[in-house]
This record gives structure tokens, C-alpha cells and sequence, in this order.
């Protein structure tokens, strides 16, 4: 009975995260995939949150019966992979009739490449992170409204114009993934070596150091970004939802939400440019990932063979909250659909080719945790720059260096 | 001494849901008294210590003390020391600690907390067990401990609810004639329940018999045994109780009235006027209950002496004291 | 004693069996399964681990988080122990005389106890609100200016502990059940020795209840240090800089999201350990009450 | 009667000051149950309105359409109703067992019980899993039944052993006597004497059953034999401006909790609880 | 009848802990007899019931009924019934219910056990109780309705824990004949445990006394009675007790010796051989007890008629009854 699901011997389990919405959708994929493979049935095992994800799949690894197919983030694929936890993708796609490698965008596909050059897991979307902007407040305060290629300095103006009257200029939330595209816009780098990473290099790297001051600036300097009490007195997605806030940085994952704003126009744009850098943003995926050992993995591949198809992916566009990483559907009115805010939609399509990721270490998703509390100490002043950022680097380095698993 | 502690109560009332525990009653302790109340179970007599007590309020009626009206006064506040029935002593202190509870309570100063506790222990002689837990002595011991506990708070009246009422009988013989003598030496005003007939007789200054939340009778013990006010009352105290027989039968008397005569006042004779068959000799060892039944059937319990002679089935004459013959209305039960 | 006495005693522990199999089966098996991966290598993705003697042990005596969550453990156990204690033997004795209504303001007591733990958490998210929080509004009637809740270390943790504060049915109602069994005649012996209401409190219902507080402090103490961690997980999810990264918390993040399964399972050692210490403490302490007896 | 003194701060500690905390007790509740009723889609309120502007139902309308919510409701009725007997039964029983030893037996059991107390769920969540896969139970409504055959909690054991406690020596006897074995002494002698232990048990291993979470989100894999707090979970995620589904789903949650409180309490915080006993609650 | 039920206790011995409850107790019980356990509280009377109905089992010794060995006979396969001191009435079932519980257990059928159950009712005089529960009725009846189980299980030994003892006096007496007339109609071997005087010379054919697990006589109650075995038997049988005085004082006899005699055997005599100091009078009614202090200090307690007309602080004569005077050894305290 080494994997695959004991109860049903014939048939796959798939265990997928995401809320009530996500899962619905995935449910009416999986009811489409019935209907066309009636002879693999599949048990939708679903859970909510990333931790419950991970407290289930390590559950049934340890136990011994690991689902057959499940959803993995890029960020957290890492520890997986490292312990050859997951049954490699490459050798499947590659002999796959209905899918290419190329219909896919090729930055999604790097990040679960864990050596570098064979696929893991198959990713499923490829969000990036973009400015939603309140158009209404941009006019009220003459500013104009943000385009392709523009600047840090022209962010920074126009937050500054936007701020005032119980309003203000930005919402980000200080984390690792929010600070990562500006750091390399700048053309610095997180850390020492994206394959091999060893140390942050957030003050080292003079580039990244700009970078991260320039970040805590909004915060620390010019008072942009809404203070600590703050924040936690009203989050900045309800407060731009409220029309208090100017810009707002988040991935698609916000648009069903800011779907429901009809008091003013929104819409999205690129993340501005460093001056003298490079366009950047940051990749959010989900993968779909086969699990290591069964003796049989076909019939979990034709279920991702179906999921990662045309029909598959424009199920899972209709919700809006994704960009799929099927670059046909991405570019199909599914996902384009003019009709739906935000109107251009294309500013997902056409970061892709800036996108990046986090390196996908064993250990990465416990260096982001960690660092991105750190971070926040500092971003909202709670301990002197400096001082905070050297604890920072401090605290973290050593994660790098651990074995998998291993403790602090 | 003595000149304290004067309780009356006026017409209280009290009832609990539907059940009437107290209907109406009056009842004059006087200062320096012992005061008995008996009835059968379930008749107030706790009700009423508990009423005195402040535990509980009436529905109606006063309770003066000394003359004054104590209805507003909490019970922590009254002067009054209760022993109950199971003896309520605290199982997480010592015998000790029990003692010195109300006096740390009125923040009495340590150390003569200690010297009263100790010779209040002392003078009931249960100074060897002050470092034990209540649970570790015995029914006559806890009594004790409860005595004396009631002692150190140096009331007004003491309330004693049926104290003797767990020991077995050489114990109890022996605590009554303490209780005697502890009332005679402190002279405080004493409300006492008891079931027991001995006690009921000896204990008591007076005696009030209750029946059903009312007061039957209030008169020295030895005047209520000897002139019971009403049949009930008759039949009550003493043990065994007195036969009644109603009138015509085997005592003579007139019809409507109900006679009744108690066991000692029936004397075995040969020349005795009535004739009776004995069905049962209870030879108690210091004397011998017989129970006897007359040719109409009527039933007639005699004491004799410890050694009667007389066996079941014999049959025996009986000579009845005519002087302490009762006559009772059969119609309301009351002494005519 | 020969072989055939105590027929009783026999059936007693008959009536035990199935709960002693079931905590073998159930707790023994699996505890000692977890304490034997304490000593290994694995991950909780793989099938087989390696032994690896004492080197998750070395890990974990130089491992700065797990001092930040022990500290944060300890505090959170000083904090919301006595508070909630507190709460439910107060509220289980002002609630348990008869009265009028009664019933119903027991209910309201009892409810948060089954309130989902993310709506308590929500909750509460609300009630620490810095600017439009009632708690900070309340502060401001005397004056202070009150507190950005979730950002200090010192304030998120007295903020996770009075929300715990509210979930406390079941020691409420152990406590209403206990007051109700003891004798009322001790109290009116009390009050006719002039014991009033307060003294009452103190010298009968409080050493009288010794046991059972006894019995809710160990039991709170360990559902503190182990269990209760799942609202504070919804509401600070460890921070502000590990504040409240309680040991469970700890524990379930290394378990399960960063695959330190092995060392999971040697921190869940030490965390009972820890529990049993403080548990032994706590019953040495409170020894000359009694309360074994 | 009484002079107005001792009536007003008797009426403010029997009344005023219990009220007081009941409100604020109950305030989660009030809170959760008003949140549910806003209309879904504003952007989240800045301040916890005691009763939305105009209340709707369309978050509970809702609900069914974004989750099973109805299968996910049998699954976790179907458990409960198992799982409340069983860990009465268990409690019950070992509770009986206890109450049966001989002190110094009893001493070291509780001690004993205490150590299984001292084990961290932690310990066994994932290894357990091993156990339930050799069982071949993996995915099915077994391994949510582990914790009604540990009686939820050596806890409950403890608490049906103090009411045991309460059955005299004389009584179990006299049962003996009449010819009765000790399954039957504790099925109809013991048992219906500490109702109210009952109650509480089942209680709170209702509240327990009703609202565990980690046990399904560990051992069941199938969608479709979901309990309802895994199906909660689904709407945790959700934008802010659901926050009426969450807080809807989180009534339904409770709902049952405060049903069964309701109904138990009537018997087990009654100022009478033997009449309470005999008329069945009902007065 | 009366064949059955011969109890044999062969040097039975039970502890608690460290407590000996039972010592080398050897009694035999004959068919259809009724014997009386005497003693003071926690002399292992209550002990010897539970073995024999196999609640306990001996640390060492036989118990034989009928000549079987029934160690190993659990207590449901014994036919033996109980009545425990505080009835073990079953709180949760009615009182036609607690009545048909062991009947239902034995697997009786539903009609023939409700015909059973109501036949014993009617015979004790609780048929019109049935619907009611326990505690919905008096202490008399509750004793009546643990009567009618036990009379249910027709066992072939009745075991009676202080049946008794929780009722009133005039309730006590009347329960008292009953259980003499059901005894007799029934003829079952009866061990019957009591605190009571009255009850012990009453109820019994013979009567054992113990004392801290020892037994000390065994006899019919009037032979205890006249002829203690020893002082502890002479001072526990009777109330008030026996006087017991040391040889060489009031009561004559030499050195070595205590006297005992009884109150009622001391008569108020101007010509008598004693002369005391009343102390204190008990009017009990029926009787006075009178407690009197010689010149030497010995006090006596006598036991004249109701109306004897002594004082307290008066001098008086007292004439011992001469045949009455018991012997004891001063060392051993046992009969001379
Ligand atoms: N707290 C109470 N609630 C309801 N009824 C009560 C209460 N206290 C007493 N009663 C009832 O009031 C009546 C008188 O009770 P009380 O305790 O005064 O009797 P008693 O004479 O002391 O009896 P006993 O000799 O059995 O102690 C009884 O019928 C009793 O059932
Ligand atoms: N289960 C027990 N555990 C410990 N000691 C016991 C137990 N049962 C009886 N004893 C002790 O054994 C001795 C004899 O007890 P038993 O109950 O037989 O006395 P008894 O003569 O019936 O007394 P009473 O008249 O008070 O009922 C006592 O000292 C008692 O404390
Ligand atoms: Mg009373
Ligand atoms: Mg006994």
C-alpha cells in the first residue's frame, strides 16, 4: 500500500487548499474530469489554509499514505523536493501528448525546477504583485495616474500627494515577498547566492540596501504608509475598499475582493521601476506535485494533464482571483474579460517576463516567516533600523545553513 | 447570669412551597432556661432554632430577644451559639482550628484565642485531640468538639438541635447529664430538639410539643407526661406510648370520650379488674414490656418489673391506677 | 493475601481495562512512537529515518526560538492561569447561589466556551483595536492613551491571555457543580459564629473547594501550556517577535511546516517534561492542604 | 419589609453585578451573530455595531451555495451521535471503575490518569496516523471516534468518578444482593443516579466532538466525509468583506453547542436537581 | 422453614489498613434463629453482616452455611438478604420499582414480578406508597420498603444492619413487634445488628456482644443480662449501666474485685445499707433515675419508681439486692 490511497485503489485523492470560493472552483474541474475519465475517480481532499495543507500532507507522508496529487506553493515546495519527497514532473511532460512545456509560462516553470533544470511540479498560475490604485483619489489630488515604467520617484509622489486628511498614500504589508521585486529592481539581490543561498545580503548588498531604506522609508520617513496602530486598527485592503487608501500592493489573489468596490474606479499597474533598474515583480504559484513512491503515478498525471489543459485552467480563470500559468487561457477573454475590473489586466500578463522568485531552499519558507516578523519590527519602528536590520541578518543566516528539518 | 437571653416569639409563621412548617406560633423562653421542644419528625422543631437563629427569615410573626425585635439582624450578628444535629464541624481544620474559628472570626488575639480554645477542650475533655481532623474521631468526640465550639462563643442563648441524637446509649446517658450540668454552671438560655423521650424529660426546664407546625403543649415535663393537654400529646411522650382505649370498653368512661392509661399505671394482680390474654413479653432486662390484648380485642401494654413471670399466652389480670386514668374528647382529642 | 481476595478490586480494574487499552493503543503507543523520532532524523516526508543519537538535542540547546517560545510559554502560563482560574471560580461562585434568572446568566457564562475560536479571535481583534478598540477606549476615560496591542510583546501577551480569559465553561461549571455539593450547614455554623459573607468566602468555600481548584489549576495549567494555543494561533500567530510563539505553537510549525518532524517530536518531550514539573510543583506547593487525602 | 439599605446592594450583587458579566460573556456571541447579519460585500465595519444598519440573511443563504454545508452538518451530526455515547459510556465505566477501588488503588489510578493528562496532543497527532493506516481506517469516521474511547479527557473520567463518589457503599450492596452483576449495578443502579455527571460529560464532549478540528483535518481525506469545522476553515480565508459568511458559518457552529447547553443545563445547573432528575427537565 | 440457614463463622479475621475490624471470631447462627449483634460503634458488627453476605471477603477463617464453605460464592448467588441501616433505597426508581429491581435482574416475568412486588407491599402496609419515591416518604415506611425487597428475595439468612435506628421512639416501638411478627410467621434465620437496648433484649433468641472485633458473650439477652461475662458486657447491656464499684467500698467484697449492680437492684430503703447524696433526678415519666455520690465519693446510679419523691441534695439509704451483686476480677474484668 505504499502510496496512493488504500481505500479506493483504483481511484486518487487530490488534497488542495484554498477558501470556500477556490474550492469550489476546483470542484467543478474535478466534476468536468469525471466526465471525460470515468474510469479514474478522484477524492477531492481539501483544506483551507497553507498550515492545515502542510499539517496534513506531513501527517500522511509520515504515515505512510500520501495523498496522490496535491497543491504545493513554490515557497514551501522547497522542503518537499529536497527529500525527494515529490515524484518529478519533467519525465511526464515531456512524453505528454496534450501538454508543451512552451504553453506555460517559462517563469512559473523555473521556480519548480529545484535543481535548476528538471521540473517538479507542474504550476497552475503565476500571480504577480501589482498596484491596485484608487483612480478617483488620483484625480481629486491631481496626480497622474500610474503607467508602465514608472518610477520610484513617481510612486513616492504620488503617495505623498494622496496622503493626508485620515488618508494615505500606500498599503503594503512588510514582508519578504513585498520588499523582494524592489530590492531587485534595484538590481540587488535577497541573498548571497539564489541557488545556494547562504545569508541574507539585505544590508551587504549596497543595491539591496538601498532598496530595503527606500522601503522603510514610506514607512519610517515619509509617513505614507498607514502607522502601526494604524494598521491594525483597519487593514489596508479594507481601507482602500473604503477609498482611504491610494495604492494598494497585492497580488490577484485581492481583485474578487476589490470586485465588490462600486463607490470608485480602481484599477491596477505595474510595480514602479528603481531608477536606473530593471522592471521587476515577484511569482506566486501553486503547483501541482505527484507524490514520490507509488508504483503507479499515470492516473494522477492524466488528473493534472486535465487540470494543467485549456479546459482545466479556464475553469479556474473564471474566478478571476488567478492568472493562469497556461499562457493561452491567460491571454483568452476568460481571464481578460474587459467587462470586469480591473481593466487592465494585462499588467499581470506583461510583468511575466520580469518575474522572479525566491530561491526554493529546504528551509526558505522558515526564512521568509522568520525575516518578514523581523521586518515588520522595523518597518513600523519598533526598533531602530539599524539595529534590527543586524538582528535581523543575524537571527536568520544561520536557517540557511540547517539540514531540513533540522530545529533553530 | 440568667438575665439575658429572654426569647419570645410572637404568632411566626412559616411556610416552605406548600408544606406548612410553622403555623402560628407562640412561645415564651425565659431568661436562664432550658427549653425542650419534641414532636415527631417533620413537625418545625429545627424550623424553629432556625428562625431564632436568623438561617432562615419567617413569613410572619416577630421574634423578640430581650425584648427587642431581632428580624433585621443577620445571624453573624446575633448572639446565639447552635449545635446542630450532624454537628456541621469544618473537615479541613483541626479539632484545633474548629475551636478557634469564630474566635479568629471576632479577631480575638492569637494567643488568647489559643488559651480559650484550649481550656474550653479541656473542660470537655476532648484536650488530646486537638491536632486531629473531625473525620478522624469518633460520634461522642465530634459532639463534644461541636459543645465546645458553641461554648467559646459565649452567647446569649444557646440553640441545640437534637445533639445527643448520633451517640449510642451508654455515651448519651453519660453527654445528657454533662449537658445538665454545663446549663446549671453558664445558666444561658437553652432551646434544646430532641426525639428522645429520656432527654425530653430530663433536659428540659419546660417542654413545648409540637405536632404539624403548632404548638400542642408548653408545661414542665413531669406536668405534660402527668396531664398530657391532648391525646396527641399523650401519646407522644413516654415510651411505651399510653394506651387509649376508647370509652365503655375495658376502662369504663362514657362513650365520646377516649381513656387512656399509661403502661406503668397498670399493675399485674391477681384481683385486677380487667382480663387479658399476653401475646408478647419484652423482657427488657431492667423490666418487662408485656403487650396484652382484652377479650374485645382491645390492646393494652403494661410495664412490669424484670422479672414478671409472665409468659405468652397466659392469661393475666390487670389492675389499673384509677387516679391516673385521662379522659379525652374523642371528637377534638383534647383532655376533659 | 491469597490469590482469590478482593473479588471487587478485580472488577474494578475489569471496568478499567477499556479505557487502559484504549490509552495504550491510543496515547502510550504513539507518545513513545514520537519520544523514538525525537532521536532520528525525520523529516515527516520520508518513510525512513535515520538514528542520529543526541544531535537534535545539541540543535536544541543552542536554538534562540525555542528559548523565545519557553520564555513565551512561561509568561503566557503566569498570565492566563491565575486570570482564568480567576474568572471561573469567581463567576462559578457569584453564579452558583439559586436565583431568579439564574440559569440564564450561567448560559451567557458558559457561551464563549463554544463560540468557534476564530470568531473569538476576530473578536478580539477588535477588542485591541488601538484606535476604535473599547479596551483602549476605556483606557482613555482615565486618561492613558492606551496601547497598540499586538505590536508590543508585553501588551499582545496580556491581549492573548484576556481572551482567554473568556472560554472557561468547563472549570465554571466544575466549580458551579462543586459549590452546590458542599454542605450548607457548615456556612450557617460559620455565620452564627460571626462569620460574615466575605469571611465565609475566605475560611470555608475556598479551602473547602481546595481539591477541585487544585484539580482546575493542574488541569488549566496543562491545557494552557499545550492545548489552548489555537485562538492565540488565529490572533497573533506568534507574534510580535515571538512573543507568543507558545510552545505548541513552536511545536506544530517545526512538526509540520518546516518539516522538522524529529525535532518536533524532541520538543514535544521537553514540553512534558515541562508540564510535569510544573505540575509537581504545583501539587508540592499546595501539599498541607489536604487535598489528596 | 426591609429597609431600602440592604435592599439595594443586595440587589446589585444578586443581580447587577452577575448581569454585568453575563453580558459581557455573552458579547462574543451578540457580536457574532450581529456580524452575521450584514450585508454582505461593504467593506468591513470599523467599529463592532451592536446590530447592522439593516440586517440580512443573505450571508446564511449564501452558505450552502460556497460549502456542503448540509453534508458537512449529517457528517458531524453522524459523528457526534456516535461519539457522545461513546465517551459517556467510556467516562462512565472507567469513572465506575474507579469509584470501586480501594483508596490507595484509586490514589495511584488518578495518579495514572494524571500522566495520560500530561501527554501532549502534539505527540500523537501524526503518529497516530500510522496506527489508523496499519487499522486501515485512514479516511473513515474511526479515528475521530479515538477520543470518545479515551472519554474525551482523563478529565471526565475524574469528574464521573467524584459523582460515583456519591452512590453509597450500602446501595451498590444491596444491588449485589438482589442478585445483580456490577454491569447492570452500574447500568441502572449508578448511572441514573448521576444524571447530572451525565449531562456535563455529554456536554462537553459534545463541544469537544462538535468543534474538533485537528482530527479530521489529519484523518480524513475524502471531501464528502468532511465535518463542519473543516468546512468553518473554508471560510476563514475569505475576503474581509465576507466576513458575514465567516461569521454566519460560526453561528451555525455554535448554534448546536448552545442548544445542548440549553437542554442539559435544565437538569444540571437546576436549583433542584433531583426534581429536576424526575420530571426529565421538563417543568 | 427453619431448616435452613445455619451459619457457622470459623475464626473469621478482617483488617482495614491497620485496623483490625474483625479477630477470631468463631459464632454459630441455628436454623431459623434470630440473633442479635451488640456492641459499640466500630466494634466490627457491621463487618461480620458483609462477610456473611460476601460484600467482603475474611483475611483468613470459613464462613459456613448450611455446612458449604461460601467463600467463594459471590454475594449474587448467595440467598441472603440485607437491610441496610440507612435502607440503600434506590433514589432514581420508585418504590414499586425499587421493589421489582431485583426481581427484573432475576429475570422474573414483568406480571409475576409486579403480583410479587405488590403482595410483599400489601403485606408491610405500603401498597399505597408505590408510585412514590424514597424520599417522598417517612423513615417508618422507607424501613417497611426495605423490609418488602428483602422479603422478596426469600432468602434462607435475613441480615439486618441497625434497621431501626434512624426511626423515632414511638415509631421504633411499633417497627419493633413488626419485625418480631414477620420473624416468627417466617421462621428465616435473622442476624440482626443493633445499637438499642431495648432492641437487643427484644429481637433476638440470643445475643452476641462484641467489642473491637472480639466477641465477648453469646447468649439469650435475659442470660447476658443477668450474667455479664465481663465488665464490658455488664456495663454496655442496660441503661442506665451497671453500677460498678471497686471492691473493699459500698458494696463490700475484697481487694482484687469490682462489684457491679444494677439500678433497678438498688431500692430506696430508710433501713437500707448505703447512704448517699442525691445528686441529680431524672423524672423520666415512667421511672427516675437517680444519680447519688456515697460519702466516699462512689457514685450510684438507682432506678426508683415515677413519682419516688427524692430531692436533689437530699440523704438517702439504698438497700442492694444481695442475689444481684455481680463479681468481676479487677484485672481481667471477667465474671468471678
Ligand atoms: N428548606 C426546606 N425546604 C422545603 N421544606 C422544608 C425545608 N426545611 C424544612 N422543610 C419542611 O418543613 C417541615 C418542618 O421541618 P423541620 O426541619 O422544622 O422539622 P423537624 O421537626 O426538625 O423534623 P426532624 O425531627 O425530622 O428534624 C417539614 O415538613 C420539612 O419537610
Ligand atoms: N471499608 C473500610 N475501610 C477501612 N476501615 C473500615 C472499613 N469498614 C470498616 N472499617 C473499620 O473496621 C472497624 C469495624 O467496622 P464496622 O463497620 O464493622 O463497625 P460497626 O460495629 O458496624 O460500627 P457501627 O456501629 O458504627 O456501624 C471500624 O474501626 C471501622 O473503622
Ligand atoms: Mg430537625
Ligand atoms: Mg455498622
Amino acid at each position: 500500500d505504499s502510496g496512493g490511497e488504500a481505500t479506493d485503489d483504483d481511484g486518487i485523492t487530490v488534497v488542495l487548499f484554498g477558501d470556500a470560493e477556490e474550492i469550489a472552483g476546483y470542484r467543478s474541474m474535478i466534476d468536468a474530469f469525471a466526465e471525460t475519465n470515468p474510469d479514474v475517480p478522484v477524492t477531492l481532499s481539501p483544506v483551507a489554509t497553507q498550515d492545515e495543507l502542510m499539517a496534513r500532507l506531513t501527517t500522511s507522508f509520515a504515515g505512510g499514505q500520501p495523498p496522490d496529487v496535491f497543491l504545493l506553493n513554490y515557497r514551501r515546495y522547497g522542503q518537499f523536493a529536497a527529500q525527494q519527497a515529490i515524484e518529478p514532473a519533467q519525465s511526464y511532460l515531456d512524453r505528454s501528448t496534450t501538454l508543451k512545456e512552451s504553453d506555460f509560462s517559462p517563469r512559473a516553470l523555473d521556480a519548480f525546477r529545484y535543481d535548476g533544470k528538471a521540473l517538479t511540479c507542474l504550476p497552475q498560475n503565476m500571480s504577480s504583485l501589482v498596484v491596485y490604485y484608487n483612480a478617483d483619489l488620483f484625480a481629486k489630488a491631481g496626480v497622474p495616474l500610474p503607467k508602465a515604467g514608472w518610477t520610484w520617484d513617481d510612486f513616492l509622489a504620488a503617495a505623498r500627494a494622496l496622503t493626508g486628511d485620515g488618508r494615505y498614500g500606500v498599503g503594503v504589508e512588510p514582508s519578504i515577498p513585498r520588499l523582494a521585486p524592489f530590492v531587485w529592481s534595484n538590481r540587488g539581490d535577497l541573498v548571497d547566492d539564489p541557488a545556494r543561498p547562504t545569508a541574507l545580503t539585505l544590508t551587504g548588498n549596497p543595491a539591496a540596501r538601498k532598496a530595503v531604506d527606500w522601503f522603510l522609508d514610506l514607512q519610517l520617513k515619509h509617513h505614507v504608509v498607514p502607522p502601526d496602530a494604524e494598521e491594525q486598527s483597519e487593514s489596508s485592503e479594507a481601507r482602500f475598499l473604503r477609498g482611504t487608501l491610494g495604492m494598494y500592493l497585492n497580488s490577484r489573489v485581492a481583485v474578487p475582493t476589490l470586485r465588490t468596490i462600486d463607490g470608485f474606479t480602481w484599477d491596477a499597474a505595474p510595480l514602479p521601476v528603481a531608477p536606473g533598474g530593471v522592471p521587476a515583480s515577484i511569482l506566486h504559484s501553486d503547483a501541482y506535485c505527484m507524490s514520490a513512491g507509488a508504483p503507479d503515478h499515470d492516473r494522477a498525471w492524466r488528473f493534472i494533464e486535465f487540470a494543467m489543459g485549456e479546459q482545466g485552467q479556464q475553469i479556474l480563470a473564471g474566478s478571476g482571483r488567478t492568472v493562469p500559468s497556461r499562457l493561452d487561457v491567460a491571454n483568452s477573454p476568460t481571464f481578460l474579460d474587459p467587462q470586469e475590473p480591473p481593466r487592465s489586466s494585462r499588467v499581470y500578463l506583461d510583468a511575466e517576463p520580469h518575474l522572479r522568485a525566491t530561491p526554493r531552499t529546504g528551509t526558505w519558507s522558515r526564512v521568509e516567516r522568520e525575516a518578514g516578523a523581523l521586518l515588520e519590527e522595523v518597518f513600523y519602528g519598533r526598533v531602530d533600523r539599524e539595529e534590527g536590520l543586524r538582528t535581523l541578518e543575524e537571527k536568520i543566516n544561520p536557517l540557511f545553513n540547517l539540514p531540513v528539518g533540522a530545529g533553530g | 447570669m440568667g438575665e439575658h437571653g429572654a426569647i419570645r416569639l410572637e404568632s411566626l409563621t412559616r411556610s416552605y412551597g406548600r408544606v406548612v412548617a410553622l403555623d402560628d406560633v407562640d412561645l415564651e423562653v425565659r431568661a436562664g432556661e432550658m427549653m425542650t421542644l419534641v414532636g415527631p419528625s417533620g413537625s418545625g422543631k429545627s424550623t424553629i432554632l432556625r428562625l431564632i437563629a436568623g438561617l432562615d427569615r419567617p413569613d410572619g410573626g416577630r421574634i423578640l430577644v430581650d425584648g427587642q425585635d431581632v428580624s433585621q439582624v443577620p445571624p453573624h450578628r446575633r448572639a446565639v451559639a447552635m449545635v446542630f444535629q450532624d454537628f456541621a464541624l469544618y473537615p479541613h481544620l483541626t479539632v484545633l482550628g474548629n475551636l478557634l474559628f469564630g474566635l479568629r472570626v471576632r479577631r480575638v488575639r492569637r494567643d488568647e484565642a489559643d488559651r480559650r480554645a484550649r481550656s474550653a477542650a479541656e473542660r470537655l475533655g476532648i484536650g488530646d485531640l486537638l491536632d486531629r481532623y473531625p473525620d478522624q474521631t469518633s460520634g461522642g468526640q465530634r459532639q463534644r468538639i461541636a459543645l465546645a465550639r458553641a461554648l467559646l462563643r459565649e452567647p446569649t442563648v444557646y440553640l441545640l438541635d437534637e445533639p445527643l441524637a448520633s451517640l449510642d446509649a451508654p455515651l448519651r446517658f453519660a453527654t445528657r447529664a454533662d449537658l445538665l450540668a454545663l446549663h446549671r454552671d453558664l445558666g444561658t438560655t437553652t432551646v434544646h430538639v430532641t426525639h428522645d423521650q429520656a432527654e425530653a424529660m430530663t433536659l428540659g426546664d419546660r417542654v413545648a410539643v409540637l405536632d404539624r407546625g403548632r404548638i400542642r403543649q408548653v408545661g414542665p415535663p413531669q406536668q405534660v407526661y402527668d396531664e398530657p393537654a391532648d391525646m396527641f400529646v399523650a401519646g407522644f411522650l413516654g415510651s411505651p406510648p399510653m394506651n387509649l382505649v376508647p370509652g365503655g370498653a375495658v376502662l369504663g368512661g362514657s362513650r365520646g370520650l377516649i381513656l387512656g392509661i399509661r403502661p406503668e399505671d397498670l399493675t399485674l394482680d391477681v384481683d385486677g379488674s380487667i382480663e387479658v390474654t399476653v401475646d408478647v413479653v419484652e423482657a427488657l432486662g431492667s423490666e418487662s414490656i408485656l403487650l396484652t390484648r382484652g377479650a374485645d380485642g382491645t390492646r393494652l401494654t403494661v410495664r412490669a418489673g424484670p422479672r414478671c413471670g409472665a409468659r405468652p399466652g397466659e392469661t393475666v389480670r390487670l389492675r389499673p391506677n384509677p387516679d391516673r386514668v385521662h379522659h379525652f374528647d374523642a371528637e377534638t382529642g383534647r383532655r376533659r | 493475601m491469597t490469590s482469590d481476595r478482593g473479588r471487587k478490586p478485580l472488577t474494578a480494574w475489569a471496568f478499567l481495562a477499556p479505557y487502559a487499552v484504549a490509552v495504550g493503543l491510543l496515547i502510550a503507543v504513539p507518545a513513545l512512537l514520537n519520544l523514538g523520532y525525537a532521536f532520528t532524523d525525520h523529516t515527516g516526508l520520508t518513510r525512513d529515518p535515520q538514528f542520529v543519537g543526541l544531535s537534535n538535542v545539541r540543535r536544541m540547546l543552542d536554538d534562540g526560538f525555542l528559548l523565545d517560545s519557553v520564555r513565551a510559554s512561561a509568561i503566557h502560563l503566569a498570565l492566563a492561569v491565575p486570570l482564568r482560574l480567576l474568572a471561573a471560580v469567581g463567576l462559578g461562585l457569584l453564579l452558583a447561589a439559586p436565583r431568579p434568572g439564574g440559569r440564564w446568566f450561567r448560559v451567557a457564562v458558559y457561551l464563549p466556551t463554544v463560540v468557534p475560536d476564530v470568531a473569538l479571535a476576530v473578536l478580539f481583534l477588535w477588542v485591541l483595536n488601538p484606535l476604535y478598540g473599547p479596551l483602549n477606549q476605556l483606557l482613555g476615560l482615565f486618561g492613558h492613551s492606551g496601547f497598540t496591542w499586538l505590536s508590543d510583546p508585553g501588551t499582545a501577551r496580556v491581549g492573548v491571555a484576556l481572551m482567554l480569559m473568556f472560554p472557561i465553561g468547563e472549570g465554571f461549571l466544575v466549580v458551579l457543580a462543586a459549590r452546590r455539593m458542599l454542605d450548607g450547614r457548615l456556612y450557617e455554623a460559620a455565620a452564627l459564629e460571626g462569620c460574615g459573607p466575605f469571611g465565609q468566602l475566605r475560611r470555608l468555600t475556598l479551602p473547602l473547594l481546595a481539591p477541585v481548584l487544585l484539580l482546575l489549576a493542574v488541569r488549566d495549567t496543562i491545557l494552557t501550556l499545550q492545548v489552548n494555543f489555537v485562538p492565540a494561533y488565529v490572533l497573533t500567530d506568534g507574534r510580535p517577535s515571538n512573543a507568543t510563539l507558545y510552545l505548541p505553537v513552536y511545536i506544530f510549525d517545526q512538526a509540520f511546516e518546516f518539516s522538522g518532524f524529529a525535532y518536533g517530536a524532541l520538543i514535544t518531550s521537553v514540553l512534558m517534561v515541562v508540564t510535569a514539573i510544573v505540575i509537581t510543583a504545583l501539587l508540592l506547593v499546595v501539599r498541607r492542604w489536604r487535598v489528596l487525602r | 419589609m426591609r429597609p431600602e439599605g440592604t435592599v439595594i446592594p443586595r440587589f446589585i450583587g444578586r443581580f447587577v453585578v452577575p448581569a454585568l458579566f453575563a453580558t459581557l460573556f455573552a458579547a462574543p456571541l451578540w457580536f457574532m451573530v450581529a456580524g452575521s447579519l450584514r450585508p454582505a460585500g461593504e467593506p468591513p465595519p470599523r467599529t463592532l455595531e451592536l446590530l447592522p444598519p439593516d440586517p440580512s440573511l443573505a450571508a446564511y443563504a449564501r452558505l450552502p451555495e460556497l460549502i456542503p454545508l448540509f453534508r458537512y452538518l449529517a457528517n458531524s451530526a453522524l459523528v457526534v451521535a456516535i461519539a457522545v455515547p461513546v465517551t459517556v459510556v467510556v467516562a462512565s465505566l472507567t469513572g465506575f471503575g474507579l469509584r470501586l477501588l480501594t483508596p490507595t488503588a484509586r490514589r495511584r489510578a488518578v495518579l495514572g490518569l494524571l500522566a495520560v493528562l500530561l501527554v501532549p496532543v502534539t505527540a500523537v497527532w501524526a503518529t497516530r496516523f500510522e496506527l489508523f493506516r496499519l487499522a486501515g481506517v485512514v479516511d473513515t469516521y474511526v479515528p475521530l471516534l479515538a477520543p470518545a474511547l479515551l472519554a474525551g479527557s482523563p478529565f471526565l473520567v475524574l469528574l464521573y468518578a467524584w459523582a460515583f463518589g456519591g452512590v453509597p457503599d450500602s446501595q451498590l450492596g444491596a444491588a449485589r444482593l438482589e442478585g445483580a452483576g456490577w454491569l447492570t449495578i452500574w447500568r441502572r443502579v449508578a448511572l441514573p443516579q448521576v444524571r447530572p455527571a451525565t449531562l456535563a460529560v455529554a456536554v462537553l464532549a459534545f463541544t469537544f466532538h462538535w468543534s474538533n478540528l485537528i482530527d479530521p483535518l489529519l484523518y480524513l481525506h475524502s471531501g464528502d466525509r468532511y465535518t463542519y469545522p473543516l468546512g468553518l476553515q473554508f471560510l476563514r480565508l475569505l475576503n474581509p468583506t465576507d466576513w458575514p459568511l465567516l461569521m454566519a458559518g460560526c453561528v451555525v457552529a455554535t448554534a448546536p453547542c448552545v442548544v445542548v447547553f440549553l437542554l442539559a443545563q435544565r437538569i444540571l445547573l437546576n436549583d433542584d436537581p433531583l426534581a429536576a432528575l424526575r420530571s426529565g427537565g421538563r417543568r
